[in-house]
Order: C-alpha cells, then structure tokens, then sequence
C-alpha cells in the first residue's frame, strides 16, 4: 500500500498540519496577498473539479479526469512561471491551464466532445491536453531548444505522471534536453498510481532519481506541499532561464479520485489508502496555515467558498450553453489549406445532409 | 447455447485457450487486477495468476518488444493495447520485428503473438480513443488481422488467433463490446475444418442486388440497412478477415449481383475500401455493373464526439450508397 | 541550368530554404559534419551554424517529437529520418500529433514540419533499408506525401515543401540520388503558379492507348518502358504529390486512354495502387477498357537485397502490364 | 577528442600494457588453456572481420560493419554465457556470434545478401543481428521474462551501442528488466561513436549511471581488458541467475574502424584519436600478458595466425561459393502457413519468369 512514507526525503515547507518547517536548501518567501491567491487558486480548480465530475454523471461530459488532491503540486508550480514561458500539461492537469489563464469553459470544451482543443496555445502559453502518455515531453524539448535558438530566457515545464516515465518518449525527452541543454523543467506528478498500477510495485528506485543517468539534477518534493513545491520549481525555471539546462522534479502526491470519471477505483485499491492521504490534503494544509498566521480569516474562506459556488453555477450554466459544433467543422483546419478531395468530401456530406432536410421540409 | 455480450464472449474465449495451453500468457496495461479498462480480461489474473496474466508498464514498445522475446522463448503472448490510438508506439516492433522475424529466420523462429486492439468510434471518447488504425497492419506483409462482428465469431475467432503461429493483429469493435448474441461455448473453435475458418469472409445475409462488404462494428450497420432497404436486395458480406482478404467469397457474390459497397470506419484514403474496390473490379471486370462504392469514415482526424454520427457511416448512408450503385 | 544529381539539387534546395528563411532549422542523425549518410545536408552546417544544422541523438521519436515543438515555438523544421525502415520509432509522433496538431487546436498552431526519408530499394543494402512505407502516411488525414522523381522536381519541391504550413512527409528516392538532370536554379520554386505546383501530377510523356500513373524511383523505369513499348502508347504520369492525390489529371489522362496500370515499389495490399485504382474506376467506369492494373513489390517483407531485382517493378514487368491492359 | 581518460573509473584487471592488476571487487582466474582459447577467439574474429572488409571491397559483400577493437569486450562478455543462455547482438558483434557458436559463413550471408537471417536462433542460443538500433534489447527482457516464467536458471544478455542507449525502446526495456525482475544483463559497449556523433559530446554523464534511476546496479568496465569484462559479466550473469535482476555492463571501448564499409570517418574524427586506442587494442594486450606470464610462447602465436590465414581462405572461398537464393524463397516464411493471396503472387511471379525462359529458348 502506498502510505507515503517514502515521503520523508521530499522537499518540505509546510508539514501535513500547516506548520512551517525550515530546510537546509530551499526556502520561500511570498507576500500575505499571494499566498492568500495560491489558497484561492487551488479552491478554485477544486470546486472546478467537483463541478465537472457532477456533471459528467449528468450526462453533460463523455468523461472527466480529475485533479483532486493534485491542486498544490499544479498551482504551485505552474504559478512560477511567467507569461512568456511554455507549459505543456497531461489530461489531468486542470490546476495548470488554469493558472495558465486557459478559461474553465475551454478546459472542459473536450470532455464535452465539442472540440479536441478548447484554447489558443500559443495566446495562452499552455499547450493543449496531450493524452497520449509521453508525447508532449517530447514537445516541450523540443519548444525548449526553440527557445535557446531564439535566446530568450523563457523557460519551458512538461507535465507528465509516474506512469509515463515508463514510456520511450519521456526518456528520449530526458536525452534531448540534457544534449541540447535545453531550459525546461521536467514535472513529474507521482500521484502513486497509473490507473490500477500502484507506483510502488512497478519500479524500485524513485522517479527523480532517473535524472543523473541522463545527465541533470532531480529533485523529490512534497507535492502536497504547495511552498515546497514552488520553491522547487522556482529554482529548476531558474536554473533552465541561465542556461543550467534540464531538472526532474518529482511532485509526490496522490490521486484522491477515480483514474477518469470511466473508471472504479475499487477494483484495485484499498479505502485506507486515501483515507491516510486526506490527512495530507494540500488545501486544508495551506488553509490552516493562513488561518494560524494570521494570513487570511474565516471570512476570507467564505468569501472564496462563495466565488467556488459562483464558479460552478457558471461552469454548469457555461457547459449546457456549448455550441454544438457544426458537420462541416471536422473540415476545418485539417490543413492549412484545404485540398480538392478533402473539398468534395465536405461537399458531398453538406448534399447528402441538406437531402434530409428537404425530404422532411413539406 | 448461451447469450452473452462480445466482451463475454472475448472473455471466455481468452480463458478457453489459456487452459488448453499452459504457453499461452497475457500482458498489457491494468489487464490484472482491474481487468482492462473494458474488462475483457476480467478475473484471468485471478484464476491463472500473476504470472500468467501481467501487467505491464506503461510503454506499448516494450510491450510488444517483451512479446517478441516471450514468443522466442516458446511462449504464445497475447498483448492487450488498451485502445486503438496507442498502438503506435509500438508500431516500430510490429511492422519491423513481429511483422518480420519468421521470414527473416528462414522460418526458424515463430511469432505467434496476438496484439489485441479495442478500435472504432461511436463511444462518445476524447480523442484518440476511437481509431480505425487496420489499414497499417493490413498494409504490412507477414501479419493477419482479424476483426469479429459478433460474439460467436469473437469467442472463435480469439482462440484461433492464439492457435495460429502467425502474429496477429485482432481488433475488436469496442462499441459492440455489449452487444448479445448466441456463444455455442461447447464448440471447439480449433477444428477449423469448413465454417469456422476465421480467414473467410461470412455471407450473413443473402441478397441479389448489391453486396456490401464490412466488417467489425459494421457489420451490424449494415445488416440493418440491408433488412431496411426496400428498393433493393442486398447481400452482406462480413469479411473478418482483413489479412489476408478472402476475396474469392466477395467476388463470388458480386458476380451474382453486379454491385458492391465497402463499408467502414477508417478514412477512405489508401483504405481496405480501396483494396477491396482494386481487387474485385480487377477479378469481375466484366460483371460489375457499377463501379465499385466506398462508405467510410472521412479522410479527416477522428473529429471531437459531438461529431462523430457525422463521421460514422450509418445505416443512412449504406443505403444511399446502395441507391447510387442501383442507379448506373 | 545546371547539370547535377537529385542529391545535389536536394542540397542545393536546402540552402535556397535556409537562406530564404531563418527559422527554417535542420535536425537529424549525422546531418551535420557528415552531412548525412547520403550527404544531402552536405556543407550546410558548417555554412549555417550548429545551431540551424543539428545532430541529434539517436532517437526517431525524439526527432520527431522534438520538431513538434520547435514547430510550435514558431520554426520550420525540416528534419531527416536516415532510412525508410527507421521512421516507425517515431510513427505515433507523426501520426497522433504531427497529423493532427493544426485540426485539434483549431487551426492556431501550425505544423510546418518537412519529414525527409530517403526511401525505396534497389540499392543492394541490408534489412530495414529499402522500404517504401509512403501507404502509411497517405492512409493518415492531415499530412501531405511528395515524392520527387528528378533533379529539377527535387530542387523545387523541397523548397516548396519547407514553404508549406502543413506538414509534408518528404520521400526521396535514393536510388536515383545519383541521377543527373538539369537544375534551374534561378527558377523560383515559391512562384507556385502554373507548372510548379507540387500538389499536381505531371504528364511525362505523352500516349494514348494506356496511362502508367507512377512516382519517385518508377518514373524512370516507366519512362524507359513507355519509350521501349512498341506494341502501344504509353502515357506516363508522375504523380508527385501522394497525398493529396491528383485525380484529376491521371482521370483525365485515362479518358483517352481507357487504360490505367499504376506502378510502385512498395507492397500491392492496401497500397497507393489500390486507391488509384478505386477512385479512378469510379470517375472513368464507363471509359475504362480494362480493369486498373497495379505493377508492384509483393506482400512479402522486402528481401535480402540479392533478390530485389525480382522484387522490384522493372522495365518489364510494367510492359508486360501494359501488354495485359491491351489484351483485354 | 574521445581519449579515453574517463575510463579510470572502470574495473580492470589487465593495464593496456598486459600487467596484471588487482582490483578491490573483482577477480577472474582462468585456466591456462582458457586464456589461450580467449586470445585464439579475438584473433580469429579479427581476422573474420578483416576478410569481410576486404570482401566488401571487392564487391563480395553489400556491406560490412567492422567489429575491429571491440574484441575483447564481445568475446569476453559471450564466452561467459552457458550454451542454454541466450544472446541479443547488433550488426557489429561478430565476436559475439562468433563465441555462440555462429558459424563464419553464417554471419556474413546477411551482409552478402542471400538472406536477412542466416542462423537458426534457437540452435545458436543467439539472435540474428537485429538493425533497427535499441528493438532487441526490449526482445531480450522479453526473452528474459520468459526463462523467470519458466523457473529456469537461464541467463540473458543484450547487446547494444552507446548511441542505442539514447532510443526509447532501450529505456523501456531498463523497465520491463526491472519490473519483472528479469534474469538479463544489459551489455553497452560504449565505443565512443555513434557513426559520426562522438559520445563525450552528447550526454554528459556515463551510461552505465543510468542503471540507478531505473532500480538496478551499472559497473563501467575497461572493455579492451577481456579479463575485466569476463569478471563483470560473470558476475552480472549470476545475479541474474540467482533472483537479482538487471545489471547494465557498459564496457568503454572504441570502434577502430569506419562505422560501416560505407562510411567515411575522416570526415568527422582525428587521426590521433585512433593511434592513442591503439595503444589500449584488446588483443595485443592480452598477447603481451601471455606471453609475460608464459602461457603461450611464438609457437603458439604463430600457430593461431595460420590458423586465421586458413579462416580467411575459408570464408573467402565460402562467400563466393555461397548458393544464390531463388526468386520464390522471397515467400517462403512471410507466415507459418501461406495464405491464397500470397501463393497467386508467388505463382504469377513464377509463370512471369518462366516466360523469359521460353522466349528464349529455341
Ligand atoms: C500511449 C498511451 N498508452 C495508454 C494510455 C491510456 N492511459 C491513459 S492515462 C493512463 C495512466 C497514466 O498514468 P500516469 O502517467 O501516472 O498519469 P496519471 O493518470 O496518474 O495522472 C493510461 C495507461 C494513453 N493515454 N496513452
Ligand atoms: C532506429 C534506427 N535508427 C537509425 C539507424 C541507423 N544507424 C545504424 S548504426 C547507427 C549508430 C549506432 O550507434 P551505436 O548504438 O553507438 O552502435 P555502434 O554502431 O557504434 O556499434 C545508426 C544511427 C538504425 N539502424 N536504426
Ligand atoms: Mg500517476
Ligand atoms: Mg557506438
């Protein structure tokens, strides 16, 4: 079972009950105002999340991948990075598209089915869900030398789970940064399990430690821990920015929900598991710290308690409201330009439809 | 008899051959415990053990690579790829080792792998998810693929696919994963002797107009359409087999009928449609009367799910293309 | 004009892309001081910096994958694959993300990715390189498939390839890297108006009894046949573009004609040959005289280079194709 | 410039002037005969090797990868196998199949081009040579997992270059070896190029780091020191044997020929670097200890050249000698059983041929 005690290693700010602890190496200071911003923000995704997941039951998204208990190791790290810089995050990552400004309504575009996307990357700085396992590590390299051609300091994260560290890509990602010293920041959520396969039985070794054989440092944080978390990242995007190349962070936390909304985690995993987890909850951490210094009252919880309500009353309106896409739309930016086969099968569809029409019209 | 759904039926079959053959071994993503995603291989960890029934890592090279070696050493691997769009991260290992191997050894060395691929659309999945990747395979000299429409055929068909000592690529049509039918689960699938060669193509329907061949998910389509039309007697064809094509079975019929529609999912650009269309008018030159016509998906990425009854042949359009062809 | 070899103009067309434009960056095994195993990439790192010229580690995903990203970041990146059998590693890149990038984020971001493969047999080489895997990527929506067949089509097409905002997958022909031809270099390829257009087949030579459709490596070996037949006349058209493929020109072709024979190295099932064939007996059913006829390599893995001539479409098998046409 | 200075940090037991020297951790004793028989293997392979390029020159072959420096570490990790383990080489490791028992012929009908196999891999207890960098390493933990299946004590091992190592499938196959805890060793010989990529300029980092971060142990080897790299593997094979998984062996060495017949190498590597490793070549090494120590005098040296110059007259006449395969082999094997398609291709091609035949009879 994972308990987490491997945890004990990780880099740590705050304990599980709220309590600032000193470390030898990493250290952050933020403003009242942000650290009051991080509680929001990951309030935020949460109520997000559980809007979401009510309304994939309903019947209003094909699925939902949740991010529940995920909020600090996503905020924390995507809140490090400037508006220039890349993010390239998995399914599961709605705790950074959202700091990436990507609008609740665009994250659950896809799992309603009206789009494979839901927003510009290039506006947003934030790729789109990649959801085949590994591929966009690969992407994020890759975006990474671009922007050491170009020599600019952006610098450049990609998402990814433990589970993915098993794939090809991720590796060979690992080797095209360390050759191309190229500023991105490997972030790697060990939420313990890869649908039903527990971390723990798969690979002896932990994930961070596989950065030396490729040549750059990996570091192990609390990934619940959202200080820890952005002291860690802060520094990779740091490192990356002065031409320090590559870091592996592993994030440990866990997957407090169901794989996907598909999927019964019961088969495969005991109660207690989760149960020893929501002792570390990464919100209810941050909040009794605010509350014990002073940072943020009851009030202010209320006042964000509310705009999460407000947020899912909009998030439920917004979804119902989507526009269903047209036919002809799966046409459209297949190519950059269109050819004349693509053309006439278009046609032919718009025909074949409006003779529907006309039969039923009297 | 007993009616059971597709996913049974797969299910049974897969546990037939794990007992009548102690080589026989699986491997894929969460296919242990959790039974696959589609619970296809729901309790074979269970009864056949850890060893037995693996799950793999997370890496669909090493998958089939691993499948290789387990085939070198006199194991019969049958891999689950948890669905269709994440084959082809080990499209490298098919097409260059499993495709290969017993051709490049002088037949010394055997690959008698089956690579299992939930495929098709019409489930309402985020991208990636609903692929129609046969053509590739089909492509790809030196593996058979094979696709069942019913549950009889799956339950056949997957314990022939483990007998056969030729790399198999079996796609089954995941939204048909619950559809019932009639499994004779005392039938032995390994007397291949007359009807249940899984390398032919079933007449399911018998028609005198237009035959339409298909197969999988299709197959149900277009037996629907066939009862539906009312201008035209049609014939359908389950071709099952997508490599090697029994074509000899579909050109038989269209000589008696003059026409043909090919009917499915995957986009119609250097499709089995095409092949199909290639070789039947090379072979009925004389007696087609039409040329032959194409009912697939578009030559477009699977669109989001919201569009995908757009995307899908149905019912619908299988009659207007049985229209066109009765109207040359 | 200039007299020079394909592999000359390709390199030469290189450069044009490279000065043209700065984003245009190279990435590939052993394309920098080598210049790549065929040398095509000659001379261009040491004239535009390791920094547009790069070596990459031994990773065909990771090439891809790479370029995915650089694509998005705004460059143009043209990258080398060393040999047709070593592009499956990075076949899911291609497939899942390079095809379906631009669709899937609504036209935002672009892939103006140029794959080039030098591909196809007759080389005398070992196992894995002398493939023809173009079906694969003409089979898959999103992506465009060029194939020059001489110096002067090399030279433009590869500029014209780098130029376009979709991705191209870039087959080179190596036997016929050695090959000389007149090179306009003065000709510019961007000027895509009229006779340059990459996506159009060309009518090489001009006949009316039969039309032999063809590309890349065949176009020479068709031509020589066309030249060599005495029983009939032969039109030989070089499609060019396999992906998008243009109907149009070889159906008008076969409107005279009547005959249509499509010839290509790679294997015949599930080929370019067949989807020819489907599309142009659909457009040409009632002028077709004969049924399409595919002159190709077998469904076999391609053999130890000892039996490649056997394997390969040669002079005559396409006349002996041409004489079948006529027969009928 | 690669001038082997990293290799300091590798187990050996041999300096590349044939001084025996100790080693903390590991030692080998061999018999007599047994040391002979090692230096007879890296001649005879050598010369096998020589034979080919000249064949190759003359047009004998179609190609030829040379396996020139690489001896020791190839005969001396294979002759460590049993004649029931099983062995993964490259197109380079000739003293490999050499040492399984793969017969001078054999290796070279695959270059020559009658075949793309040329030995019966279950016979041998060895592969074919597989091209497509890193796919056989996946093959052997495959292979691997089924001796563990079969509680058998057999031993696996894979062979691959240090520029394979950078592919995702190698990586993959560190996972799978690990997670099945499978009875294979992992053999990189590092031979500083990767055709024209010089390994010191790619990856900082050696390879055989690499082991940790997937959960197993990685000893770099002195792999011009056949002593050293039997003991390394010796022992690596045990811990296979015996329940303890993987080990990566990465044994530094240099490829002292072109990469293949069809390269050029003074286009990208220094004069220099070859004459700093010909002072390190495996062979004279070990002939010079042997000759120190006693164990093998002139005579015996001299017996083992004729007997090289006799394997070059036998592989040259064998080549040429050896049978053209007929057309219709090109069908035979593309499956266990043919199927109609195929045998009408097989057919036509067959009556087609028999056409010229007649026209060209009287
Ligand atoms: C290439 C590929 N193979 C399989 C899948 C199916 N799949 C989706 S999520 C998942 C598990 C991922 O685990 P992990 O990387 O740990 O991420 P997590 O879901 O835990 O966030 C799998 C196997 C996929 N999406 N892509
Ligand atoms: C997948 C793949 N990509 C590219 C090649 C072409 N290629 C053949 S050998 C080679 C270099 C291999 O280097 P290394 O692994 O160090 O082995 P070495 O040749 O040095 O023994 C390359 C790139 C190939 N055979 N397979
Ligand atoms: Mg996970
Ligand atoms: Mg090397």
């Amino acid at each position: 079972m994972s308990d987490g005690s491997r945890v004990a290693s990780a880099v740590q700010l705050l304990s599980p009950e709220g309590e600032r602890v000193p470390h030898g190496r990493y250290e952050i200071t933020l403003r009242d105002s942000e650290l009051r911003e991080l509680y929001r923000d990951m309030v935020l995704v949460r109520r997000l999340d559980t809007e979401a997941t009510a309304l994939q039951r309903q019947g209003e998204l094909g699925l939902w991948a949740s991010s529940l208990g995920q909020e600090a190791a996503q905020v924390g790290s995507a809140r490090c990075l400037r508006p220039t810089d890349f993010a390239f995050p998995t399914y599961r990552d709605h705790g950074v598209t959202w700091s990436r400004g990507v609008q609740p309504l665009e994250i659950l575009a896809m799992f309603r089915g009206v789009t494979n996307g839901g927003w510009d990357p290039i506006e947003r700085g934030c790729a789109i869900y990649t959801i085949v396992i590994g591929n966009q590590a690969l992407h994020a390299a890759g975006y990474a030398m671009g922007v050491h051609l170009d020599g600019s300091d952006d610098a450049v994260i990609a998402y990814f789970g433990d589970g993915a560290t098993d794939e090809g890509d991720v590796n060979e990602a690992f080797v095209f940064g360390s050759v191309f010293n190229a500023p991105v920041v490997f972030f790697c959520q060990n939420n313990q399990w890869a649908i039903s396969q527990p971390r723990e039985r798969r690979n002896p070794g932990l994930i961070h430690e596989r950065a030396a054989g490729f040549g750059f440092p990996g570091v192990l944080v609390d990934g619940n821990d959202i200080l820890a978390v952005m002291a860690v990242t802060r520094e990779a995007l740091e490192r990356a920015r002065s031409g320090g190349g590559p870091t592996l962070v592993e994030a440990y936390t866990y997957r407090m929900a169901a794989h996907t909304t598909s999927d019964d985690p019961t088969r495969y995993r005991h109660a207690e598991e989760l149960e020893i987890w929501r002792l570390r909850d990464p919100i209810e951490r941050l909040k009794v710290f605010l509350a014990r210094q002073g940072i943020a009252d009851r009030h202010y919880f209320d006042q964000i308690d509310h705009e999460a309500n407000e947020l899912a009353v909009f998030v439920r309106d917004g979804v119902r409201a989507m526009v269903e896409p047209s036919a002809g739309s799966m046409f459209d930016h297949v190519y950059a330009e269109s050819h004349p086969l693509l053309d006439e099968q278009r046609r032919r569809l718009r025909d074949y439809e409006a003779s529907f029409v006309e039969e039923l019209s009297p | 008899m007993t009616t059971m759904t597709m996913a049974k039926a797969l299910n049974s079959g897969l546990r037939k051959a794990m007992e009548r053959d102690s080589k026989v071994v699986m491997l894929g993503e969460d296919i242990g415990r959790l039974g696959g995603v589609f619970r296809i291989t729901d309790g074979l960890q269970k009864d056949f053990g850890e060893h037995r029934v693996m799950d793999s890592p997370l890496a669909e090279s090493g998958i089939v690579g691993a499948a290789v070696g387990l085939a070198m050493r006199g194991y019969r691997p049958v891999v689950e790829i948890q669905f269709d769009g994440f084959v082809y991260p080990a499209f490298d290992q098919i097409v260059s080792q499993v495709a290969k191997m017993h051709r490049r050894t002088e037949g010394t060395v055997r690959m008698p792998i089956v690579i299992r691929i939930p495929f098709g659309g019409g489930i309402g999945a985020v991208e990636h998810h609903s692929e129609s990747p046969e053509a590739y395979f089909a492509h790809t000299a030196g593996l058979r693929v094979l696709c069942p429409s019913d549950p009889q055929a799956a339950y056949a068909t997957i314990q022939q696919a483990i007998a056969c000592d030729d790399p198999v690529v079996y796609f089954e049509p995941k939204r048909r994963y619950w559809d019932k039918g009639e499994v004779d689960e005392g039938f032995d699938a390994l007397d291949t002797g007359g009807s249940a060669d899984p390398w032919r193509a079933r007449v399911l329907q018998v028609g005198t107009d237009v035959t339409v061949a298909c197969y999988g998910p299709m197959v149900r389509t277009c037996i629907d359409a066939a009862r539906a039309s009312t201008e035209a007697s049609v014939e359908v064809i389950d071709l099952q087999s997508l490599s090697p094509l029994d074509i000899d079975t579909v050109a038989a019929s269209v000589e008696r009928t003059g026409r043909l529609v090919v009917v499915h999912e995957a986009a119609a650009n250097v499709g089995l449609g095409a092949e199909i269309a290639a070789r039947v008018t090379e072979r009925c030159f004389y007696e087609l009367e039409a040329p032959v016509l194409r009912v697939t998906g578009y030559d477009t990425p699977y669109p989001a799910s919201r569009l995908e009854e757009h995307f899908l042949p149905d019912l619908d359009r299988v009659l207007d293309a049985v229209d066109r062809a009765m109207a040359y």
